[in-house]
């Protein structure tokens, strides 16, 4: 038997593979096409205060293996979330994790708190959502301010509290530094790079933010670097995304040096991703002779 | 929802730039109605990652066609295709069209490959007893790719040409008031370019019940994602699954 | 007739398409293939003082649509670039640009004075290569570094300079005023993004050296997100560069705000994809009835 | 070198995972020499973006051949073309063997698919009169796919099996010295693995000339890029230009 579980500070997964935020919004749609109870965990769509309507449309474009994304933080509060969703969710047998935006800390804090409250099994902190004129990116790309939303949510919540980096740093061990010193629990990287596309006929830009969130196998080079950086900069458990499609993929991601890794855009391309890259560790490992997933944590060969 | 691996059993180039693919899968052919999607992987190992959206045209004992008409790269890749050759296809997805109401006359209205899924639609109709008029646009004679099946299903169409090489010449929305008052529908059903339904629904506006049928660019095609929506009265709606049928008079254009 | 010409702050150009630094050498191979004659201009591989012997292989991988690389400055050195390389490309009737890097400031000043000296074209400054230990990445992500290294350049040349910028950084627009602030002609951007990728069999890097610089259409969206930040915020002209593989790439970029743009990594693709953008150009002007490319520079309609 | 559109003549598979292509370019044909390669684009719109290289195998009127080893995409896309198709190729490239010196007997050794330029060189070699041995290996005697096509051309075959299906049982370089010996060859040509390369050098080193026949992975495929280096006792040298085929004694393991 090859063991897949892996816990991440706390939070006990059946394996490595969760799906990434935003990705699968709050398990309901997919639940239709696969088993959640497979899954290492379920990461919410990120929940703000209120309810936000988001962007306006268009909020999508191709790229070369990638899509830019500007959704914005479409949600329906906190507390209708509490209400209708996370009791959806508690119904299968698995972790659910809640990622967390806002506008300012105090937000961060409440929503944070109301979901520690209602015994979540993970907070994650987006402070990275390149969508979002206020806080969002902010957070993201300052040392001090992740500092501050990042202590602050940590005196509020009695959960493992996970920290959503932003890729579009200059220096990325820097921000991770930062966060685990004030106190979060588990690193996960990376979130959309900032990019923008524009429709060479009508001129326009292809969304209607002008920029957007890049994801996709196209950053899953850019996001294996910084894994494997924050990896040697930091002790606490790393969650790694970034276009992570097959098997494979996620291979790499954990011998840069992730625990866990999540699943994003490739669940569009086939829904099945998350369950077949689970059926393929497995495969993986035997395949080399391991007897468990942690084995191959962090054992890229220099 | 089902998630199939599709044989495809043919593909038929039935004019310039639009194939009729028919595709093997019992689950999704016994499920679909008038105005749902597929969703469509086009290949793999390809620089374009997302899968694309098609309208069911057709359900045939245990296979449904698709009407396809080739735009771009993965239109392109379908086109290719051959019979025997699999296809990863999720549906059928999405609201469609209501046509079980009591009402008696239907209109439809078509621009160039929006007819795709009024076929279906209009064979719905026709099993529930309905009088079904067609008013079908398109560039060129050629691109009315369906008036033959239409004709076996429907009391009467008007066909539109831009070009004039077949019945009417200029835009379909030019002659739709006309049509509207020749049939005096008691419904409307619309599928074309956004430009087109725009007009459809402002010219019937509070007159009679109008559905619509809308596209966006979508990523998940099962209501994940949020990256498909429109604007409604109600707020951001999901063309995937909150649509893609709407009533017109949800609509903000 | 369409109009394709373009001033590049003095640099005087047939068209806006030129060739990358180091996906084209010095112009002897591709010569083979093609009439140097008919490109904007030709940027050659990056010349140090000395010869360098660049880094050791495993020096490229394939990543989703793009390419990581990790050639480091593997060049003669800029006497015998004058010798042997300078006077064949003056053999066309082309504008030679000359891509310099350096361990130090005093690297970079004397390499710039040398070629200034003999008279070519313009110099790019590589401020932005991720593949060197010294210097090259350290100057383009440190504001202060750049601006000391740019005017220290300017001082020493009398020819166009050219200052190409990194992307990894988290405010382009702020290294793109201080290098004009510091007296960069005009700006080159992106350079490659560093990203990394691992063999899952063996569970080495790709690359010998670990992360390496990550190119072609997968970059794309952050390359003209970053054009047209950067058009926001300065009035020097833009040399746009990262993924342009077709002429609507290529039109993006001019769209975002660049004067001109910069084949690369689709050299190895198709040889000849500068010329055929050059083509592309003018059929695509003529399709929308523009009369001159700088017609559509910056002319993204919001 | 050529940037030519070749057409595809023939897709034959001669073993499993191993086809032969056929390519039509009378460019190429004329000025290819045995030991260099073309560079590929393996189809459009693919997320992997580089040509991949592959030997020149045979050169027949006005077409040359392919001998190709399904390993990955780029081999799985050629590997499913078929007569008509077109490929984008460029070529040839790359220093070949030098095979028209003054010497009598050369012995060829090939693994798995480094027989491809082999084939090419052994036509060379007895056009130029010399008496060629021919060390063969491969992991099952299907693998040994050009057998009957060498036993045309040269004086002996000394064939390996890694699982004893044919031939010697084993690796192809347990048996290299006793073969050597047999022959007492003036000269050495090898293609294959790493591995093999660097053992046969290592046993011939300082007695015959050896040429070797490396791979690495290519960008720009005509030595502008630098990525394709391989460590040589004068520094870094282009497998693509420079190489493919080296001196055995050239280069630094
Ligand atoms: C619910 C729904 C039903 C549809 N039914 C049909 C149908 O029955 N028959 C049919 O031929 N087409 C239908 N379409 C449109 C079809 O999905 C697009 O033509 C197709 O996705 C284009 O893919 P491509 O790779 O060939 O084009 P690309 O190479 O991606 O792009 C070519 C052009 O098409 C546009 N485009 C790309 N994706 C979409 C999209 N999802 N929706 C709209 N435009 C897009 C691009 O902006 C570009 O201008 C439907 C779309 C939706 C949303
Ligand atoms: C000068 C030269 C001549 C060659 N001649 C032949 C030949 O005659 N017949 C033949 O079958 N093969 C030949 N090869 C090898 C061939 O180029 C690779 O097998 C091919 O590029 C793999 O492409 P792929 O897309 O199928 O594999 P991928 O999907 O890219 O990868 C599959 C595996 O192949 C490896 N690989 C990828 N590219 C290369 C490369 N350029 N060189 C070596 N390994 C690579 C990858 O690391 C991976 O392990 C030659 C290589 C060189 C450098
Ligand atoms: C449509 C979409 C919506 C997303 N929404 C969120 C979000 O709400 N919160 C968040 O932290 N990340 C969000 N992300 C980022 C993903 O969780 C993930 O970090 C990123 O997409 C990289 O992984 P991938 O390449 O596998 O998609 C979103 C990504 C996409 C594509
Ligand atoms: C193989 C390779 C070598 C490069 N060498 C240099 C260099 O010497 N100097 C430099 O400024 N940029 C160098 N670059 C960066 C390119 O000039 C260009 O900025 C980058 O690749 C993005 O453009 P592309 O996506 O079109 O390749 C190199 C890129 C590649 C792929
Ligand atoms: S496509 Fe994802 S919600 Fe509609
Ligand atoms: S592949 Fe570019 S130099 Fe050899």
């Amino acid at each position: 038997m090859i063991d897949l579980s892996v816990d991440l500070a706390g939070i006990k997964m059946k394996n490595p593979v969760m799906v990434a935020s935003g990705t699968f919004a709050y398990g309901r749609e997919y639940s239709e096409i696969l088993d959640l109870s497979k899954l290492g965990a379920v990461v919410t769509k990120a929940i703000t205060l209120k309810e936000r309507k988001g962007n306006p449309p268009p909020r999508i474009c191709e790229t070369p293996s990638g899509i830019l994304n500007s959704i914005g933080l479409q949600n329906k509060g906190v507390v209708r979330f509490l209400r209708e969703d996370l009791p959806f969710l508690r119904g299968f047998d698995v972790p659910v994790i809640v990622n967390v935006a806002g506008d300012d800390i105090g937000e961060y804090v409440t929503v944070s708190r109301k979901l520690s409250e209602a015994k979540v099994d993970g907070v994650e902190l987006n402070i990275s959502c390149p969508n979002v004129a206020r806080g969002g990116i902010i957070f993201g790309t300052d040392a001090a301010a992740v500092a501050e939303v990042v202590s602050a949510v940590r005196e509020a919540i009695d959960v493992p509290l996970i920290v959503k980096l932003s890729p579009n740093v200059t220096d990325i061990t820097e921000m991770a530094s930062r966060a685990v010193d004030a106190g979060a629990d588990v690193l996960s990287l990376i979130n959309t790079v900032v990019g923008m596309a524009i429709d060479t006929d009508s001129f326009k830009p292809e969304l209607a933010t002008i920029t957007g969130g890049l994801s996709g196998p196209a950053i899953r080079p850019i996001a294996v670097r910084m894994v494997w950086q924050v990896a040697q900069a930091v002790e606490v458990p790393i969650i790694g995304m970034g276009g992570i499609v097959k098997v494979r993929d996620a291979v790499e991601f954990l011998l840069a040096g992730a625990t866990a890794i999540a699943v994003g855009t490739a669940n569009f391309m086939n829904p099945s991703a998350a369950l077949e890259i689970i059926e393929g560790l497995e495969g993986f490992l035997r395949g080399k002779e391991y007897r468990s997933i942690r084995e191959i944590v962090g054992r890229v060969r220099m | 929802m089902h998630r199939v691996k599709a044989r495809v059993e043919s593909n038929v180039k039935v004019a310039p730039g639009i194939h009729r693919l028919r595709l093997s899968s019992p689950e999704i052919a016994l499920e679909a109605e008038p105005g749902q999607f597929v969703h469509v992987l086009c290949g793999e190992n390809r620089d374009y990652i997302l899968r694309r959206p098609f309208s069911v045209h057709r359900v045939r004992n245990g296979s449904f066609d698709l009407l396809i008409q080739v735009v771009g790269r993965g239109t392109t890749y379908l086109s290719q295709l051959e019979a025997g050759d699999v296809l990863d296809v999720t549906g059928p997805t999405g609201r469609g069209f209501e046509f079980t109401g009591n009402f008696k006359k239907g209109l439809l209205v078509a621009g160039g490959i929006g007819v795709a899924p009024l076929v279906f639609l209009a064979e719905g109709l026709r099993e529930n007893g309905k009088e079904i008029y067609f008013l079908y646009g398109a560039a060129t004679r050629e691109g009315l790719v369906c008036l033959d099946d239409l004709r076996e299903v429907v009391q009467k169409i008007f066909s539109v040409t831009e070009d004039g090489s077949f019945g009417y010449e200029g835009l379909l929305t030019e002659f739709f008031s006309e049509v509207f008052e020749e049939c005096s529908p008691n419904r409307i059903f619309a599928c074309g370019p956004e430009e087109m339904l725009r007009k459809v629904a402002a010219s019937t506006a509070g007159t009679v019940p109008c559905q619509i049928s809308l596209e966006r660019k979508m990523a998940c095609g099962i209501g994940a994602c949020l990256s498909c929506v429109c604007r409604t009265r109600e707020g951001y709606k999901r063309v995937c699954v909150d649509g893609p049928v709407f009533d017109a008079s949800e609509i903000i254009w």
